[in-house]
């Protein structure tokens, strides 16, 4: 078991004859993804990674059938694919691309929740389920199969942490990027819901950084209506308040928004807070201890 | 980016919001000869990407072109909140009758933008928001249809306006949201928006903020970007597709993402010493990324250590250190430099990277702490 | 019992202090419909026919906890108010007014679709349960109460057809008129729905007119779906194609949308199908007796 | 309202639709004009709101100024469809590799707007939808974002365009569906649009209406009218708020409300009789609508007989019978009149009008049998 992805998921990769669409299908597919199609207009007849490529998602979904679409196009194209892919009913759509204006993100949330499909991203790693399927662009070799779920805004911070969970012999339900924009399709709260309905996952590990209050949310979320362990890592202690930090969203404004406020809370609901990325496994540790859970399967 | 008072009010009348107009100075000299064509009273006011600059003395009213041109040289060269004041705006003096604030942003929770206003102007809205939250009207709006004509006059109704100048107030949060849209701002503000004794709607002044990600739809603003507002190296940084955002400490941090470049920056303060910078390469650190990231970081002259943190992912590790060891060579460094490599090839790397005589660590504490070390220690 | 109105319906009048809502706010009043407030902006304060007036639906919902809205602004302002109502969580909306463009209808009808509300019209009278509640402009008095759902696109053709049944001793359940727009809110499958379900309709006449093929669809509903005898009459057997009659969705185009089309279309579905207005009584009365029913109540 | 090819064209081209130019002309001689500047040859088109202008021989190719002058002689005063042809499009010839059918309209069923596009262009789209409906394409519309550009290309590519003309193509559709929305169109068409032997996309005709709603969003229009193509009556009848068409027969109708007006009709063909007219006099039927409903109807020299019809619902019977009273002193009517009244106080107006001497019905299907009756006795 696990969440969004898994064994059976049939990905499409929407931009796949690029040159970040083509690498990450040739990496997802030797790390054992069931790509099964792709899209490029005025692609049809190619093949990448032995995917063949398609004019049109509806031409790939009807020949191909595929359940989660991967984005790799450019920025200012990535809302029509985002448009184009839950239009022709894929039921999550997973977007990598960086740095879509946000004016372009609000009506595509607002679709996406209309329609009833779930984006995850945009500018996110993607998500996988160590053993079973990479939909992203994480390095696949640094995960574990295991019990506890990653869910985080970043992309290199996580692989940190998996990285330091495998190393101490913890492995990872599934482990999710939900992005670092302003507006993002899943959030965490999102992702908790299913690391809690999920049987796979023991404990998880939430990785926030400063900006917006999706940690204050979850927070609450978890307070609510998490069981299981959760140990929170937040970056961003030292940011100085105005100044973006590297993610359009990673930014403190009107002094909301800082690392100091998130880690309260989420003290507040439970949260195991961990000042750095190697305490986590630790924290991890102890946590699944205390529930009586093994730390790997 | 953010705009200027006088490039915002711009922004707005060109949507049809009436605004105070004036002129913008550089000189006590010019700001004498604007309010001199103006006639009459003027405000002089300090033109900074920041706030509180009333407080900060930085808005002057000036009863004589004489007096124009002293609050002038009072306030071109003032430094508020570390901004340094380079031109005022010379605008006429205004009857104030009654004072609000009127914004557009966006509500990250909602995913949606916002319309915010009070009844309480001219004053700052975040700390009206935390202290007398009852005096704030919020109106959330649709993400596909835009903002209602209903809407825009309910705003009005539950601010206590008078019915005879709620459409007025109707019209101008209509053109500030599209304004608001139309530049794809993240922040479009009037603050105060003002009823004149005479009962007409004027807005006193003009703030906004434009989406950095959309600004290819928007090729003009690059004229507007106010270089002198902004640090030299982020402006190089930005050119070269790295992020950067200048610190006060002593450690200088070259990091690949975004996430663990601000993880990097608090390991550095978790072992007693200060950030120098927030630095993401970006995805690739290849040997050109990495020698501009050394020409960023090394430019401030507070700089003692320097701490490169990369997680080697689809990159492998080896090419990095490769991309260290060729920046290197292009970019004189006198600073220690600690590196931490971890991730694909990682071991290989390091090899590399010792071989050419720089301290390698596996940790991302251990290098934290060794950057400080050296910091110190230099 | 009936549809959309009865006893229990609070209807707000929006645009009541003007020359139309003023009116038939008061011959609402006097036909015993519960007129609970209207919205009309900068009248706050006023009363018409003792309904209180308020500035907004807003302010008007939070007081008078209307359940109905009838709209009579005028065309270029009326969009607006239907998203008032339903923004402001009206779950029906009756708009009376007449010439709203139709670019204007089509993100209307889609947002109301969205929310999960209920807009009659536009381009309509209203519709009314004798007896009961008239949310509308017909006249009051021709209306009996008895058993039969009356469903148009017409508004005085639907007072001839009612004051015919009336006259002949049939009472009407509800009477419906959904417009004469190309787009509208409710569709004669709706209203044939709603009569089907409502046990106080015991046979149905419905009352279409050439344009489009809303007829057409209510055909094979009924053929699918309704048990209850339905009597139709079809106007504009006479039409040209390519004129509009009057109404904006009156018009044969492309040689679609022909009453005899949908005459036989209804006459397929085991609708029966009369030639003239006043054979409609005669056709019900056949239709009730068949089924066993009387025909008032 | 209906625009003319050029007007159309005219609105395409502005949106960045390729469109052939050409210019108009309203004799032989500025045909001969327009084809000597453009050179080479020309299509000389007429400009009537009707289809079927080709089959009519309202469209000639010219190969001199002088073949110009002699198509534009044929054309002009041609009646196409009971329109008569008054001026005549006089446009370059193109090159044509392909043709194609692209349009947008409403989809009454969905509620939606939906593009149609066919490889067959140059025909009549009905007839293809009807008979090989597997060569239309349609995609609605989404009601709140418009049309995507996905959506634009994969109509190119079910359409079997080249992938090096898809981009091309995509462009005209959404340039196309801009057109539409912006100028609150009811159908917006290209028929055909071509791929020309140098491989660019070129917009051979151009057709609009627009939905008369929204004209007043569109003051412009009002100029574009060509009240040549209409009837004279129906332009009256518009503006004095009353709905009219003309028809063929005899029995000129009078009626309140336009689902009674069409019922009307038909229980006048019902009788054997034939309408002269369609007319709804909206909701009033004051004298002031009355008289000019009579002015409209008796300008028919063919109307024997005039057949009112009225269901007085919120109106007062008796307030109705008096207007038309009124109406009859001022409009001299010669022909018969036979008046149907009912609802509200009907009875009390039944015999105002019996005292004027009108024959006075109570039934619809009496008024019909009488006034086909007295027509026929006329």
């Amino acid at each position: 078991m696990s969440i969004l992805v898994d064994r059976d998921t049939r990905v499409i990769v929407q931009g796949i004859t690029g040159r970040e669409g083509s690498f990450h299908t040739t990496q997802m597919v030797e790390y054992g993804t069931n790509v099964v199609s792709g899209v490029t207009p005025g692609g049809r007849g190619k093949t990448v990674a032995e995917a063949p490529v398609f004019d049109t998602v509806a031409d790939a979904v009807a020949a191909t059938e595929p359940n989660v679409a991967i984005i790799f196009v450019p920025a200012r194209f990535a809302p029509d694919a985002i448009y184009e892919a839950v239009d022709n009913g894929l039921p999550l759509v997973i977007c990598i691309t960086e740095g879509i204006p946000v004016a372009d993100m609000v009506p595509v949330y607002a679709h996406v929740k209309q329609v009833g499909a779930r984006l995850l991203g945009p500018n996110c790693p993607g998500t996988i389920t160590p053993g079973a399927a990479k939909v992203g662009i994480m390095p696949g070799f640094i995960h574990t199969p295991g019990p506890v779920g990653v869910v985080s805004r970043s992309g290199t911070l996580t692989y940190e942490v998996v990285d330091a969970l495998s190393r101490a012999g913890i492995g990872q339900s599934s482990a999710v990027g939900i992005g670092g924009d302003p507006v993002i399709g899943t959030s965490f709260v999102d992702v908790l819901a299913l690391f809690e309905a999920d049987p796979a996952t023991d404990a998880i590990v939430m990785i926030g950084e400063i900006g917006g209050d999706d940690e204050e949310h979850a927070a609450r979320f978890i307070e609510e209506h998490v069981t299981k362990p959760v140990v929170g890592f937040i970056a961003g202690q030292t940011a100085p308040p105005g100044k973006r930090m590297g993610h359009a969203g990673a930014i403190i404004s009107g002094g909301s928004g800082t690392a100091a406020e998130k880690m309260a809370a989420l003290e507040a609901a439970g949260v195991r807070v961990v000042d750095r990325p190697s305490a986590v496994p630790g924290a991890i540790q102890a946590a699944l201890l205390a529930v009586g859970q093994p730390v790997s399967r | 980016m953010n705009l200027h008072e006088y490039q915002a009010a711009e922004l707005f009348a060109a949507q049809g919001i009436p605004t105070n107009g004036g002129a913008v100075a550089s000189t006590p000299g010019e700001a004498e000869v604007i309010a001199r064509g103006a006639g009459g009273v003027v405000v002089v006011k300090a033109q900074v990407h920041s706030g509180g600059r009333g407080k900060a003395g930085g808005v002057k009213l000036a009863r004589t072109p004489q007096e124009a041109r002293a609050a002038a040289e009072a306030i071109l060269g003032l430094e508020i909140r570390g901004h340094i004041v380079r031109k005022v705006l010379v605008a006429p003096g205004a009857d104030i009758a009654q004072e609000f604030y009127l914004g557009v942003s966006l509500d990250r929770t909602r995913r949606q933008n916002v319309v915010i206003a009070s009844g309480e102007g001219g004053v700052d809205i975040e700390e009206v928001a935390r202290e007398r939250p009852e005096r704030i009207v919020r109106a959330l709006v649709d993400p596909l249809l835009g903002i209602h004509p209903w809407q825009a006059r309910q705003i009005g109704f539950a601010l206590g306006i008078a019915f005879d100048k709620v459409a007025g107030f109707a019209t101008i949060t209509r053109a500030l949201y599209d304004t608001y849209i139309a530049e794809d701002a993240t922040l479009a503000e009037i603050n105060p928006l003002v009823l004149t004794g005479a009962g007409d709607w004027l807005a006193l002044d003009a703030k906004m903020s434009i989406d950095d990600n959309a600004l290819f739809r928007h090729p003009d603003f690059e004229a507007l970007r106010d270089l002198d507002e902004e640090v030299a190296t982020e402006v190089d940084a930005r050119q070269s597709g790295i992020s950067f955002v200048k610190l006060d400490g002593d450690i200088g941090c070259i990091v690949n993402g975004a996430g663990l470049a601000m993880a990097t920056m608090d390991a550095v303060k978790l072992h007693g010493g200060e950030p120098a910078n927030f630095l993401d390469v970006g995805g690739g650190a290849s040997a050109d990324q990495v020698a501009q990231a050394f020409a960023l970081v090394t430019a401030d002259p507070h700089v003692r250590a320097i701490l490169i943190n990369i997680f080697g992912g689809i990159t492998r590790g080896d090419v990095v250190a490769q991309g260290i060891a060729e920046a290197r060579e292009r970019v004189a460094v006198t600073v220690p430099i600690v590196v931490r490599l971890s991730g694909t090839n990682a071991a290989e790397g390091q090899k590399l990277l010792a071989a050419s005589g720089l301290i390698a660590t596996e940790s991302m504490d251990d290098a934290a702490a060794e950057a400080v070390r050296a910091a110190h220690a230099a």
